[in-house]
Parts: structure tokens; C-alpha cells; sequence
């Protein structure tokens, strides 16, 4: 058992016992080996709990399901959430979008090496300069720092694809797209997603085919990457849960480093900055 | 072109002979089949339903509101709730729609004979009891005592209130109406149906009740029909629920094992409380 | 050339200014183009990238979103929004291999028929020069390629 | 026993591209899926369990079922009847998926005739297993990996050849084409796992229809419809009206059926906002016990085939055969306790 385990376990159970939260959500391994979401109750159960690598889902997204009180009269569950530096942003989103209280959450911070999808280090971690969460109120450290990547530029891949032609990235994502089947557990597995009705699936006004063809799940994808235009946090839950591998984050991620160009902006960094596409500067004059 | 006998992807095409206003959101819309072999082939017994489609739109599943025996056109309520509807309620007498069916089980009318029959139906829900009322009616000596119960959140909400005197004024006949809130004129019952159930004290002898409405409606309505001393074999059900196909192939409307659309919509209540999972 | 590509082009304008600049293009019998098929709308605010995808995806060769110039908008900060959403819409778009140049984005006042017949015509040529769009090749394709496996 | 080579194979098929649709798995970015070949080097031997079915040949994930043109009168038609189709490297476990969808399309009335349409059109050539890959357990749910139910042919590789059996008169006309030599071959049995789970009779799922481990469970779904957009047994559909085309007076529709999931939120939601299904609890639990109860109690076959695929597809790492496992554990439990 590594030390950040049991650093984990205890202060899981730590909250559990003094009765701060009424659940953890955390991570623990399947029969395969693989890890995956875990919800414990009982202060006896957080030895189910794990961390490595392949834990590469936001838990924040779960804290949906418990924002609101289960009953009349009843109050907002408690919940202590495991987390990355990534995933706390998007907790820092909700509490700025208004859809969580921080008094309701204990923030098991992890200090983060990095996560994997399909056994490879995700592109955003291989260039990830914010190994310490933001906010937490446990800290989860190593026993030797994580050290940080040289400090590269963290685009590379996304300027790579914009030195293409409009015809070789249209190829690149209808190809990709193919592959999609229009499963929506990206935008299941997104904290930042959380309509009650996704465009996609309305029906009065029409947006979309039904249709799981290349243009619907074009439109779909284009669509839900700007609904989250300033406010991906750049966690990889969509990449991870895809089953077709589609490098989903590459869209998000384009939009990520336009907005820090023109307006400085990194989502997440507090809860009280309006996101830029909602405000206005009368002074500016963009190239459009 | 199409194939004959195609049940699962073919509606008919039928056009619209009549609209009227049922009540405050909800029309009665008359249509006949444009072929007329079709139309003669299409009978139906009540409790049955069809898939309309408006083209374009989609399709729904309505239950028939009219009796096959009283003539070839084929009546069903429209609430306006949804996407489909509201196309439906901007429809015009001369527009063209598509039926499938007719779809499911009606109620088992021939078992049904020589029994008191108590109607219990709950704003909208009482369109498809409407094709069991006119056929008690017109078979009036085969049934016994009829006791209809209306019930509507509102008096604006009751449906058929013009065809009130005439199920008046039939032998042995009463009728009586309930709504949740009352509004100034009103001189009926005010309260839930399950109030009025009570008040009306039915004999659960040789009685065979049914009953449509919200699945709200339909879980208290057995609840005191049980405590009153009906068996749940004497408690008859249509039920409500999303569908696709209407035969039993899309899987959207199943509850448990037992498919709405082709096992159902009518049930006894008897079988409804054998369903894993609850129809509310 | 007979068979010349006819761009089909969208354009929302804003009920305040360009469209009362299309107005006054016409009124003053100025031509533009014929491929453009307009659609009023409250404020260039309330386009909804929703709708210029959505245009794109129903066979739209090019979206044209004219408001009123910056400080005149008449709700103060609509057409300020919009600059903000179209130049990532923008870059996305081309991100997503669909050309930028298809969807334009200006101000035109009320004043401004002349420039409204203007800048039609200038986007126009520019769509008829990028030819169709590749969107509706692959919805094409994907649909005969689909009627082929399914039918 | 007919035994052939690889090149042979190689030929029999570009025959075949000639003149009709060969649909065979191929490589995408390191997924394999079903697609429509135009030449036989594009099909990927080397894979494991595809990670989409072939479902798709017999019910395609969009297809119309009905064109519908609105003018001063409404006519109506449908679709054209589909090619014929050779699908090739069926995995044993997809070709006895196909024989659970018949069950429900063809063999209960209403026979669909989209779908036995394009049931009637394909040809299935099997590729056995040469063992259970990782998340595989066709064993539980009565198949095997060199299972024949439902195929036209099965080929097996049996060191540098192939061995080649038929099981219908069109396999055996197909065949005949293809040149192999008649000898007497061993074909080896194929590796299997061990240690799997017992599946429980339905009536055994109904007793447990309502404990708290279906709640448990589900806690972690995130309502998406990747595990039965996976499978290849789920054939829930959605159907829609979509314009394809306007002109003065005159509007066209295509009738779509497009694949939908019993998982989705929205799925059960009927118009004025009443669901039936609310939870993910309610949901997730009818998946499976569509698949181990309802389906077999009302079509026959179960609506499983044990490929594992939803293992693999989940992002929360739900495991259906661990809840085949949970659930022959509560049994025991109930039995020992009651």
C-alpha cells in the first residue's frame, strides 16, 4: 500500500467517523484491477479505497446527484470528494455556476503525478505545472515532491494541428467521428455538463437528427466543446470515459488556449471571476 | 411503395373529419381512414389504442376515445403536453395524419356482462372509458347497474360534459363528478376521486370497476377500492406509458416483463400487482 | 460559367441596425446578391452559435451574423457578447476544419445600406470561392454510404 | 474436415468485393469495428473481440424505415430492400447475438421487416476464438468460443491453416468457391476460463428485484448508453421524423430509427414530464434484468451472449459479470437463510 493510500483512507474515514460527511467518493479497483469510482459510507469500507494512475474520471461530476436535499425538509448531504488539481477547478466552476456549496463538500486534495488513459500519460498532465490542488481542506502528499516538467508549451499538439490545412483536420475529425456512437458518456462523465436537457437529445426546438452519422455527432461534439468555452477545466473525464478513444480534449483544449490568448483566462482559478464568454470588456475589438 | 401489412413502420393515412374542444388544453379529434378497405377492416374494442403519427413530427400512442360499432370514424383526446400534440393541435379539419393500429388489449368486455360496472376516470383518462360507456349503452341489458365517477383538477378539466345527459338519462345510470378545486358555479363534489369513491359507497358485489388517469390517480384509487372490499381481480387498469412502436419491438414501454403496448394497455389490477416495478 | 456554384448563405440580422440597413439597401434600390436568405433577430446577442452549426449542418455554405457597431447596441451589451463568442467560434470552427471565412461577423448601422449591399457581395464572392461546404459532403456521403450498408 | 490457407481465403474474398457487400472488421485508431470493405487487405485478422459488434448489418445504428412526402397529399414508401451482404469475422458470441434479436424481431409477431430484411440478406462467416479473451464470458451465458449457432461458416486457424465447416446451404454454396483441400485435422479446443460464475434462472433475479445492492450499484452510472450501444444484443430504438428536403408545397421526411438505451435519463420521460424510470437505480437494474429475466421469460434466448464488451465500455467500471456473480452469491445467501 503506497503512503498516499493510506493518507486517503485515513482522512476518509476521519470524516466519516466524526460524522462531517455522510459519504466519500473516492476511488477503488475492480476485480480486473482496473480503478473506478467508489462510494463509502462506512468509516470500515475506506480500505476499499485506492489511488494510482488509472484514475482518471472527476468524481466532482457525482456531486450532481447530491446538491440538492433528498427530501423535504431534509438538508443538502455532506460529501467529501477525492481529487485531482484539475477536478478541484471544476469544483471551483460549480460553486461560481451556483450549483454547489463549498460548506458542503470536504475536498480531499490529491498532490497529483499525473493520469493515465489507455496506459499512456494524458497530454495535459505531461506539461501540468499545478500539482497541488487549489483549494482542499486534507492534503494528500507523497513522500518526495512531484517534480514539474520542464516548463514546455503546453499547445504543442494543438498548434501542430492548426499548421494543417482545413481540409487535413476536416479529414482528422471526420475520421475520428466515425468512431463515435453518439454514446454521450463525454458529456455523462462531465462536471461542466449538467443540462437538464442536452441539445442534442431536445426535441422542441429541433437542433439534431437522431441520426448517429459523422455530421450529427460533428455538430453534437462542436456543440457541447463550445457550451464549455471557459469553463473545461481540462480534467480528461470525457477522454476517459470515451469508448472509442476519440480525442475529444483536443477541442476543448483549442478553446482553452484561445481564451487564454484573448482574455487571460484560466477556468477555475477562483470562484468568483466571471467566465469570459458571459461578460464584456466595450473597450476591446476582437478579430472575428 | 409500400408493403401491405407492414404494422411496425406503415401507418394508414386518414384524414381529419372534426375537432372539438373537450376542455381547457384538450380536443377530441375525429379522423377517418382515406382507404376505404382499411376502414372497413379497422375495428377495435374499447380500452385499444393507435400510433397517429402527424408527419414530420412523430408518432404517439393515443387511446381510441370512439366505438368501433358506431360507425367508421375513429375519435381520440389530445392534451396539449408535448412536441407531438401541440402539431396535432395546429392540425386542421382536411389534414392528413397516420394510424397504426389498432394496438394492445381492450377490455374484456363479454367477461364484463351481467356485472355492475363502476367507471372511475381522472381528467384526460376518461377518453378511453368513453368507447366502454357507449357500449354498456348499447348493449344496456347485458350489464347491470353502471356508476360513473368524473374527476378533473379543475371543472374546466372535465371531459365529455356534453355527452352528460345523455349517459343521464340512460336506465339505471349515475353518474357523479369530482374535482380537486372547485370554481365559483360549481355544484358538484369537491375533493379527490378517492373521497368520492368513499362517499359513493360502491358495492364491491358482482362489481367490476375500471379505471384510467394519472398513474397517481390509479395507485390511491385501488388503495380505497381494497379497503372498500374490492378484490384486485375485480379492479380493471389502462395504463400509460412511453412508446415507439406500439408492438412490443422498441422495449421503451416495459415494466417488468410485461410490455404495455402489447401485453397491456388494459390490465386487471390483480396482474398490475405482480409487476416488479411499479407502474407509478 | 453556366454551372457556377450558388453559395446558399444564412445571415441573422439584428432588428435594430442591419436590418434596417438591409431595408434601406433596398429601398434605395441597391443590388446585392440573391443567395443570402435573412433572418431578423432581436440582437446579434441572441444568435446562438447553436444556430450558426445548426445552419451549417442543414446545408448552409456560409453564415453571415450582422449587428449594430459597438456602443450602439440597442440592449448596451448584446452585440459586445457576441464579438466575445464569434472570435472563439471562430477559431473553433477552424479548429474543426470548416473554413473561418464561412461565417462573418460585422457590424452594419441602419444607415449603412450601401455597405450592407457591400459586404453581401464581398462574402458571397468569398463563399463561392471556398465552394460547398465539406460538412454536407460527408452527411451525403455518410448517407449513401449508410444506404448502401442498410439498404 | 476442408482446410485452406490464408491466400486462398484472401482470393474467396476479393471474389466476393466483386459483386456484393463484404462488411469485416478493420482497424481505426486502434479499435476495431464492422465497416464495409472494398478490399480484402483492409480487414484486420488480428484482433481479439471487435469493440463494435456486427450488429450493425442486421440493425444498423440510423437507418429510415420510412420516406414520407407532404405535398397536397401525403405519400408514403419504403425504404429499398437492402443488398445482399457477406459479414466476415463474426465472433461466435455476435452470431448467437443475432439469433437473440430474431427471437424478438422475426420469431414474436409482428415479425419487423426492416430487420428481417436485412437478417435474410447476410451471409455470417465466423472466425472462432482460439481462447476467451480478457473480459469474455460466453461460457456463463451458454456459448463457447468456437460456438456454431448462428453461423453460415466458421473458419478456425489451426496452425498455418485454416479449417473450414458449414452449417447451411449457404455456407456450403458459398464454399464451394472457396479452393481447399479435404484432410483430416485436429482442431484444437479452445482455451477457456475457469472460475466463472454460475447464471441464475430468472425467477432467482425476480426475489432480488428489490435489494439495496441494485442501489449501490448504480451509484457509480453515469447514465450514459455506452454499454448498450456496445452490445450486441440491446435493440432498443428511438424513432423520429427528420426533414430531408423542402420545396414550395412540398416537404420530405425520412422516418428514422436510430439505436437508444434503456440507461438514458430522458428514456422513459413521457410528454408533461411524468418517468416512470427516474432513477439511475431503476434504470441501470433494468439492463440487466432485461437481459437475464424479462428477455428470456418473453423471447426465449437470454439477452446476453457474455462478450464482455459493456466491461470494457463502461467508464465507471460496472461489471456485468459481477453482478451475475453478486447475484448467484445473494441466492445461495437467501438459500442457506430461508
Amino acid at each position: 500500500m503506497t503512503s498516499l493510500e493510506n493518507q486517503i483512507r485515513n482522512s476518509a474515514r476521519k470524516f466519516l467517523e466524526d460524522g462531517q460527511v455522510s459519504c466519500v467518493i473516492g476511488y477503488e479497483r475492480d476485480a480486473r484491477g482496473r480503478a473506478r469510482p467508489a462510494f463509502i459510507v462506512k468509516a470500515d469500507d475506506t480500505e476499499r479505497l485506492i489511488w494510482d494512475s488509472d484514475c482518471s474520471l472527476n468524481l466532482v461530476n457525482y456531486l450532481h446527484s447530491r446538491k440538492s436535499p433528498p427530501g423535504k425538509d431534509q438538508p443538502i448531504p455532506k460529501t467529501a470528494v477525492v481529487v485531482r488539481p484539475c477536478d478541484v477547478r471544476a469544483i471551483q466552476l460549480l460553486i461560481n455556476e451556483q450549483q454547489l456549496k463549498r460548506e458542503n463538500i470536504k475536498i480531499i486534495g490529491i498532490t497529483c503525478a499525473g493520469t493515465d488513459i489507455n496506459h499512456q500519460l494524458r497530454t495535459e498532465c505531461e506539461f501540468c505545472q499545478e500539482r497541488i490542488p487549489l483549494i482542499y481542506d486534507v492534503l494528500v502528499e507523497p513522500e518526495k515532491p512531484v517534480e514539474l516538467p520542464a516548463s514546455q508549451d503546453a499547445y504543442a499538439d494543438i498548434e501542430e494541428m492548426e499548421s494543417w490545412s482545413s481540409e487535413e483536420r476536416f479529414d482528422f475529425w471526420t475520421k475520428e467521428f466515425d468512431r463515435c456512437i453518439r454514446c454521450y458518456a463525454c458529456r455523462q462523465a462531465c462536471p461542466g455538463c449538467y443540462c437538464f436537457e442536452c441539445v442534442a437529445e431536445q426535441v422542441d426546438p429541433h437542433w439534431t437528427s437522431i441520426a448517429l452519422e459523422v455530421p450529427e455527432k460533428m455538430f453534437f461534439h462542436v456543440m457541447r466543446a463550445f457550451h464549455l468555452a471557459g469553463r473545461c477545466v481540462g480534467c480528461g473525464a470525457c477522454e476517459a470515459a470515451c469508448p472509442m478513444n476519440i480525442p475529444l480534449g483536443k477541442l476543448n483544449r483549442k478553446i482553452a488556449k484561445e481564451i487564454l490568448e484573448l482574455f487571460g483566462y484560466h477556468t477555475g482559478d477562483n470562484s468568483e471571476n466571471l467566465p469570459p464568454l458571459v461578460c464584456f470588456n466595450p473597450d476591446e475589438r476582437l478579430k472575428i | 411503395m409500400l408493403e401491405e401489412m407492414n404494422i411496425l413502420t406503415n401507418p394508414n393515412l386518414a384524414t381529419i373529419t372534426g375537432i372539438t374542444d373537450l376542455a381547457t388544453n384538450i380536443k377530441l379529434v375525429q379522423v377517418q381512414l382515406d382507404d376505404p378497405g382499411v376502414r372497413k377492416n379497422f375495428k377495435y374494442s374499447p380500452g385499444q389504442f393507435a400510433e397517429v403519427s402527424v408527419f414530420g413530427v412523430g408518432e404517439s400512442p393515443f387511446g381510441l376515445a370512439s366505438s368501433s360499432d358506431r360507425g367508421d370514424t375513429i375519435e381520440f383526446a389530445v392534451n396539449r403536453v408535448g412536441t407531438l400534440t401541440e402539431a396535432l393541435f395546429r392540425l386542421d379539419i382536411g389534414d392528413q395524419v397516420g394510424v397504426r393500429g389498432p394496438l394492445g388489449h381492450g377490455f374484456p368486455m363479454e367477461d364484463f356482462k351481467g356485472n355492475n360496472i363502476l367507471i372511475l376516470g381522472g381528467g384526460i383518462g376518461g377518453a378511453p372509458l368513453r368507447p366502454i360507456i357507449q357500449t354498456i349503452f348499447d348493449h344496456r341489458k347485458d350489464y347491470g347497474k353502471v356508476t360513473i365517477l368524473w374527476a378533473a383538477r379543475s371543472p374546466d378539466l372535465l371531459v365529455f360534459t356534453n355527452e352528460y345527459d345523455e349517459w343521464r338519462s340512460q336506465p339505471d345510470v349515475a353518474l357523479h363528478l369530482t374535482v380537486d378545486k372547485a370554481t365559483e358555479g360549481w355544484q358538484h363534489d369537491e375533493g379527490l376521486i378517492t373521497a368520492l369513491i368513499e362517499k359513493s359507497k360502491p358495492s364491491p358485489e358482482n362489481t367490476i370497476t375500471v379505471t384510467c388517469g394519472p398513474p397517481i390517480m390509479i395507485k390511491f384509487a385501488m388503495l380505497t377500492l381494497e379497503k372498500m372490499g374490492f378484490q384486485p381481480k375485480q379492479n380493471w387498469v389502462t395504463l400509460e406509458a412511453k412508446m415507439k412502436c406500439g408492438v412490443g419491438k422498441c422495449g421503451r414501454c416495459n415494466m417488468g416483463g410485461v410490455f404495455v403496448c402489447t401485453d397491456g394497455p388494459v390490465f386487471c389490477f390483480e396482474e398490475v400487482k405482480q409487476f416488479l416495478e411499479s407502474f407509478v | 460559367m453556366p454551372n457556377q456554384f450558388e453559395p446558399k448563405i444564412v445571415s441573422f440580422l439584428c432588428n435594430w441596425c442591419s436590418y434596417a440597413g438591409a431595408d434601406l439597401a433596398g429601398t434605395s434600390r441597391i443590388s446585392y446578391p440573391q443567395n443570402i436568405r435573412i433572418i431578423r433577430v432581436p440582437c446579434s446577442g441572441r444568435v446562438d452559435p447553436l444556430f450558426v452549426v445548426k445552419a451549417f449542418l442543414d446545408g448552409a455554405d456560409g453564415v453571415m451574423v450582422l449587428g449594430c457597431h459597438p456602443g450602439d447596441c440597442h440592449y448596451q451589451q448584446g452585440n459586445y457578447i457576441a464579438q466575445r463568442r464569434y472570435s472563439i467560434m471562430h477559431r473553433l470552427l477552424e479548429f474543426t476544419g470548416i473554413e473561418s471565412e464561412r461565417l462573418f461577423v460585422d457590424w452594419v448601422s441602419a444607415s449603412e445600406g450601401k455597405r450592407f449591399a457591400e459586404v453581401v457581395t464581398a462574402f458571397t464572392e468569398r463563399v463561392r470561392n471556398l465552394g460547398p461546404l465539406p460538412l454536407i459532403g460527408t452527411k451525403k456521403l455518410s448517407k449513401e454510404k449508410f444506404q448502401e450498408v442498410a439498404s | 474436415m476442408k482446410v485452406t490457407t490464408q491466400n486462398k481465403i484472401n482470393e474467396w474474398l476479393a471474389g466476393f468485393l466483386q459483386k456484393s457487400v463484404v462488411i469485416a472488421p478493420v482497424e481505426t485508431e486502434g479499435k476495431f469495428v464492422y465497416r464495409q470493405i472494398e478490399e480484402y487487405s483492409q480487414i484486420a485478422w488480428d484482433f481479439e473481440r471487435t469493440d463494435m459488434p456486427p450488429k450493425t448489418a442486421v440493425f444498423p445504428m440510423t437507418e429510415p424505415i420510412l420516406y414520407i412526402e407532404q405535398g397536397s397529399k401525403t405519400i408514403l414508401k419504403n425504404p429499398p430492400l437492402p443488398k445482399n451482404k457477406i459479414v466476415f469475422g463474426v465472433r461466435p458470441c455476435d452470431a448467437r447475438s443475432m439469433l437473440a434479436l430474431d427471437a424478438l424481431f422475426i420469431n414474436k409477431e409482428p415479425i419487423d421487416p426492416q430487420y428481417a430484411h436485412h437478417r435474410e440478406s447476410v451471409t455470417l462467416i465466423g472466425l472462432s476464438c482460439p481462447q476467451m479473451w480478457d473480459s469474455c464470458f460466453c461460457t456463463v451465458v451458454g456459448g463457447a468460443p468456437n460456438s456454431t449457432d448462428g453461423l453460415d461458416i466458421l473458419i478456425t486457424k489451426v496452425g498455418d491453416h485454416y479449417a473450414v465447416q458449414t452449417f447451411t446451404e449457404k455456407g456450403t454454396e458459398l464454399t464451394d468457391k472457396l479452393i481447399s483441400e479435404e484432410k483430416d485435422l485436429a482442431i484444437p479446443k479452445p482455451v477457456l476460463t475457469e472460475n466463472l460464475p454460475t447464471l441464475q434462472k430468472s425467477g432467482e433475479w425476480m426475489e432480488l428485484f428489490n435489494n439495496i445492492f441494485w442501489e449501490e450499484l448504480s451509484q457509480s452510472c453515469i447514465s450514459c448508453r455506452a454499454c448498450s450501444f456496445v452490445c450486441p444484443t440491446c435493440r432498443c430504438f428511438d424513432v423520429r421524423d427528420e426533414l430531408t428536403a423542402f420545396r414550395p408545397g412540398v416537404k420530405e421526411f425520412e422516418r428514422l430509427r436510430a439505436w437508444d438505451s434503456c440507461t438514458a435519463a430522458g428514456y422513459r420521460r413521457i410528454a408533461g414530464g411524468h418517468n416512470p424510470r427516474d432513477t439511475q437505480n431503476k434504470r441501470l437494474r433494468n439492463r440487466f434484468y432485461c437481459k437475464f429475466a424479462y428477455y428470456p421469460d418473453d423471447f426465449g434466448p437470454l439477452g446476453c451472449v457474455g462478450c464482455g464488451r459493456c466491461i470494457d465500455a463502461c467508464p465507471a467500471g460496472i461489471n456485468i459479470l459481477e453482478v451475475i456473480t453478486r447475484v448467484e452469491q445473494m441466492t445461495e445467501r437467501e438459500k442457506v437463510n430461508g
